[in-house]
Parts: C-alpha cells; structure tokens; sequence
C-alpha cells in the first residue's frame, strides 16, 4: 500500500504502440475509473508503449480519432505517476524531449506543478513490478 | 511477492517472452501457454531466453498447448517443468500476483 | 482463492477464450471463486448469441453460457467496448435506436467500474489476450 | 488498374479495416476499379449495423456503406467466417433459426470462392490485417 | 503460368503457428477453393508457418478442433506443391520427421504417390515468391 | 517480376520486417504501413533491417501513419522516401504484385 492511498496498487502495463491497435486506447478508460474509484495508480511504459506518449502525433491523414491529449488530463485525475523505461526509450531513438510534457499538481505542496513522467531503468522496472498488488496489461 | 508471468506468444514471431525475461526478477516464474510453448523447444534457436531465465526463475509450460501444437515427444529445454490448467490454477495460488505479457 | 478473470480477444480468431474457459474450469472444480469474468476490447465479441459455428467445432458462447448457469457466474461485457463493435443488450439496444440486440442469456453489459472493483475484491487478476 | 482487397481484422480493435478504408478511397479516386472488397477471419465484423462508436469518433462500418453507395463497391463477407463470428443476414439468421441478424446495407455474405473469383479477375490483391 | 494449369498461380505464404490464432485453419478453406476453382495452387511454410505441419496434433485438452488432418487431405484436391523452407525448421529445432508425411498421387506417372512437402532453401523463397501471381498471407 | 512488400508491425514487437528483408528479392520494395513505420527512424537500434533492405531494394513509408503517431519530425534513414495513399495506391500499379507481411 501506498503512504497516500488507501485502495490497491494497480499498475498498467503498456507495452504497445499507439493506433496499430486500439489497446493503448482503450486502456486509458480503465485507467481514469481506477483512478475515481481511488486506487494508487501508476502507468508503466516500457517496449513499443513508450511510442504512446509521442509528441505532435496528427491523426488527420488516417481519419482515426486523435487520443493522445487523454494523457495531459491524467494530472487532473491525480493520476502522476507515469513510469517510462530508460532502456525502452533508447533502442527507439527517443529522448524525453520527444515525449508529451506531462504535469499534475501536488496538493501536498502548495499546488506546486510537477512532472508526471518519471525516467527508469530496466532494473528499477524489475523492482517496481513487484510490489504492485494488480497488474493490469495491455 | 512474486509474480507469475504468463507469456502466450512464440518467441520467433514476437518479442514479448524476451520482455518478459529481462523485465521479471529472481524468484518470479514464467509460464509458457498457447504459441508461448514453442520457446520451451530444446532444440530450437530461442532456447537461450529461457534458459536464461532458468538461472534465478522457475519455467513452466502448458502441456495441453504443447500436444495441441504436436509437441509432446519433443525434447524440452532441461528444468522446464509441465503442468496442466490444474497445475496453472495452482501457479497462480503459490505466486502472489500475475502478469500477462501479451 | 478468488479470482477476477479478464479476456481481451474474441472467440475463434485467438485462443484467448478457450484458455480462459478451461482456466476458469479447473479453478471452480478446485473449490476457487471466480468473481467476475469480464470482457474488454474484443472480448466482447464472445457474447454473441448469433454465432454459428461448424457443427465439428466448440461453441465458445455456449460453452460460457453452459458454466455461467453451473456455476452462478459473472460473466460481464463492458458497455463502451461493446457499443464501438456492436454487442448489444434489450436497453442499449434501445438507447441507441438499433432494431435489435445480439447478446447471449447469461452475459450482461456493465461498466469499466466493475473490472476495477472485481480487482479490488479478488486475490488474483489473470489476463487472457492476443 | 483493377483490384481485389481482403481485410482480416475487425473495425477499431486493428488498424487494418481503416487502412484499407483509405487505400480504396484513394485508388478510386485515381480512376481504378475496386472490383470486391472481402472481409475474411475477424474482418467479417466490420460489417455490423450495430456499432455505436463513441460520438467524437469515426463509425468505420458507416465510412464504409457510404463508399460502398457511392461507388457501387461489392462489399464482400465471408459467409463461412461470419456464421463462426455471429455476424448474419436475414437469410442466415432464418437458416440458421436466429431470431434477428444484424448485417448493415450494401454489405453481403457469400462464399470464399468470391475471393478467389476477385483475385483472379483482378490485376492486384491488395491484404489488409494484423 | 504452369505447365499444367492455366489458372493464375497462387501461392499461400503460411507464416503462423496453429491454434494460437485461427489464420492457419481459415486460410486451408481458401487453399480447397482455389484448387477446386483449378488455379495452380502451392502453400509456402515459413517462420512459424512450419509449426501447422507438426504431426501429432492432439487439441483434446484445450479443447479446440483438431485441424491438421486437412493438410492430409490437400493431396486429393490436387494440391501437391507444400514449400517447406530449410531454415525456419532448423531455426526451430525441427526436422522433416517431425511433420507429417504428405503425399499426393501423380496422374501422369501412373498415379505413383509422391511426396507434397518439398524443402527449399531461403534463397530458393525469395525466388519462388517473385515467381507468382496472387500471394496470399496468413 | 518486382514485388511490393507491405509491413505494418512494429520491428520491436513482431519479426514481420526481419522476415521480409530476409526473403525479399533485388529490386523489390518494401512500403512500412501502421506500425510497422516505427522501423524507418534513423535512431533506433533496429534501423539496420531497413539499412540492409535499401542495398538493393526500395523501402518506402507511409507519411499518414508517420504523422499519427507523432514521428513528422524525427529523422528517418537516409533513403527512405515517405508516400501518401495516393503514393501507395501508384506503388502497386508500379510493381508487379502485393504481398503483406502481417
């Protein structure tokens, strides 16, 4: 159990890419009724997920619905912890520059804005895993 | 805790068992279900993933999945122990949460 | 033990189903309790009643049917999935001013809030899908 | 140019149905000839009139009866993959005693043999799946 | 064009295991139609496509129908072209004992029952692929 | 004959391109569509299929899926060229066959 959190520690695993398959997608609703039903939520994105969090990405020219400002609005759901593979990260040829920069407000804190993706390391992913009491995959 | 990681994808078509074997820690357990069975061929070229992850992880494999997919008298990678659905229920008991690596 | 069971494919195309049919099976012959099947993205194609299938092959819906009525199960659709693939119950049916619906007895359309809370309440979440 | 194209995978689940969406808009508006469109495996889905999609999203199967009126496309279902998957015309539901079908306008069911007709009278086969 | 046909020579690229998913099992209905159509019909087994051709097949535990049978039965459609490639069965692990033995009777050698499944080498795919008229991948 | 191969999987994910540059022929080409456009940026560790596939064949990608998932800025591998589905449709009436790696 979280210090914060009374409910479970749901982790959600993204491992896929976005719009190949609608999984991304549809994983963010189950991520928001997580959140109202107050549990301790974290995303994890490791592998092809880490793609889901692009920058700039325009769905005009597939005629697909365009999901990716669903990640900003997390913050307002105290959703802030967003788990991003170093190693992941890397093998693509990405840089935290690439990806959305995505904030919440630490109420805690005076409100203070605070960055909602946190870079770890493949090993920290191995730890991190463990100590979730649902893991939820997509 | 520790987790059991099913994985149900041949480790020739995607990437989701190697995944699983640098992402699961020491005293975790992998279970081979449905085209994850191939990886548990002794002979075949992916043997290294689980091998590796026999170092410090338990490796089981469905066997209803394996004799589905013609595969019972194939030689198995040493230390890669079969179970049935009884046997997975049972997995999921004795470890404390599950991971699907779709 | 109780657990909550999610599948994420439909019938036929993955194997998802079946090795979720015969996971649930063995954990209620052993005494488990399956809080809730749930069914998400194309998982919720499994709750068809109009499926026909060869008469040499399974009938996925009915065998889930078969061991909802055995075993008093949950067997739950989720309602926004369902709607984008046109899984329908009598009252989304006629929400949505379609002529008709295609859900199977047994199974009933609901809510993401009862994935989570069948999380909340069980010991284990095991996921099948593609 | 003549074409037959085949799609495998449901709407919105895979990108498949949307890709070749645009592939077929886009080749027709070039002056070629569509000669079949065949959904086979998980594509027969495409062809439900009972999908209500989310309101700010595109409804594929709509996207598609609309092509398919303005440019008389066949819009081809494979009847042996729809009876498995629950996806029937009013011909099939009698035949098969289902007491509604669920199949939209401007799409039809029919025998494999279409798809083989298609590819041979067409100049390419152009597959759409996951 | 074949010497025998004069249909269009269509070729199924197999490249996935059985049961897993259903392609395998689908796409021998096509294989059926097209021959009963009298196209020149050859099957190409590669990566995992090699698995369908296992001999053993037992489904009773999973449930599912045991489909490998009809591969048995492709030589009396007059489909007797079953491409195997080299690599993807060392790559394996497997051997041609593993997979089952399939024949078709030749017409115009007396009906003397031959061997369906041929072994060609990555090398000879290539240029078998390039060689058809309709390619079909399941 | 010149064939164009269609690849629209991740080569993170899935073996998809690796099996098509591998039994792919001089002078065919390979169109990267859907996911499978994730292969055509120079910075990622898996941008040596494409390198080897460009030696001798062409490799084009499908802009649409580029820009839908956020990559119009990234550098591509030098020789790749992107085409819309307008480019996509003249790519199949320029060669003699489609074949789709799925």
């Amino acid at each position: 159990m979280s210090e914060e959190n009374d409910g479970k520690k749901f982790m959600f695993v993204n491992r896929r890419a976005p719009y190949g398959t609608i999984y991304a997608q549809e994983s963010l609703e189950v991520v928001l009724i997580a959140a109202a039903l107050e549990q301790d939520v974290s995303l994890l994105f490791i592998d092809d997920g880490v793609f889901q969090l692009t920058k700039g990405q325009n769905t005009e020219g597939v005629g697909m619905k365009n999901f990716s400002p669903a990640y900003a609005a997390l913050g307002d759901y105290d959703v802030s912890k967003l788990y991003v593979e170093k190693e992941s990260l890397e093998e693509r040829g990405l840089t935290l520059d690439d990806l959305q920069h995505l904030t919440w407000e630490d109420e805690d804190d005076d409100w203070a804005e605070k960055d909602s993706i946190r870079l770890i390391s493949r090993d920290e992913v191995k730890k991190l895993i463990e100590e979730q009491d649902v893991l939820l995959s997509f | 805790m520790a987790i059991l990681h099913t994985v149900n994808k041949s480790p020739y078509e995607k990437t989701s068992l190697e995944s699983c074997v640098q992402r699961s820690d020491a005293g975790a357990a992998i279970l081979l279900i449905e085209d994850g069975v191939y990886a548990a061929l002794a002979g075949g070229a992916k043997a290294e993933l689980v091998k590796a992850a026999l170092a410090d992880r338990k490796v089981f494999v469905l066997e209803p999945d394996l004799k589905a997919r013609g595969l019972a008298d194939q030689a198995l990678i040493e230390g890669v122990e079969s179970v049935d659905f009884d046997g997975f229920v049972d997995l999921t008991t004795q470890y404390d949460q599950v991971n699907a690596w779709l | 033990m109780k657990y909550a069971i999610m599948i994420n494919e439909g019938p036929y195309n993955h194997q998802a189903s079946d090795t979720a049919y015969n996971f649930c099976k063995a954990a209620l012959d052993k005494g488990h309790e399956i809080i809730r099947v749930f069914f998400y993205h194309d998982g919720v194609n499994n709750a068809t009643r109009l499926g026909v299938p060869p008469q040499d092959d399974r009938n996925i819906t009915e065998k889930w049917v078969a061991l909802g009525k055995e075993h008093d199960l949950d067997l739950s659709v989720c309602v926004a999935a369902a709607q984008r693939r046109g899984l329908l119950d009598e009252g989304e049916a006629q929400r949505w001013g379609k002529d008709v619906n295609n859900i199977a007895e047994v199974f009933h359309i609901t809510g993401l809030g009862q994935l989570v809370e069948a999380c909340i309440q069980a010991d284990r979440l095991v996921e099948f899908g593609d």
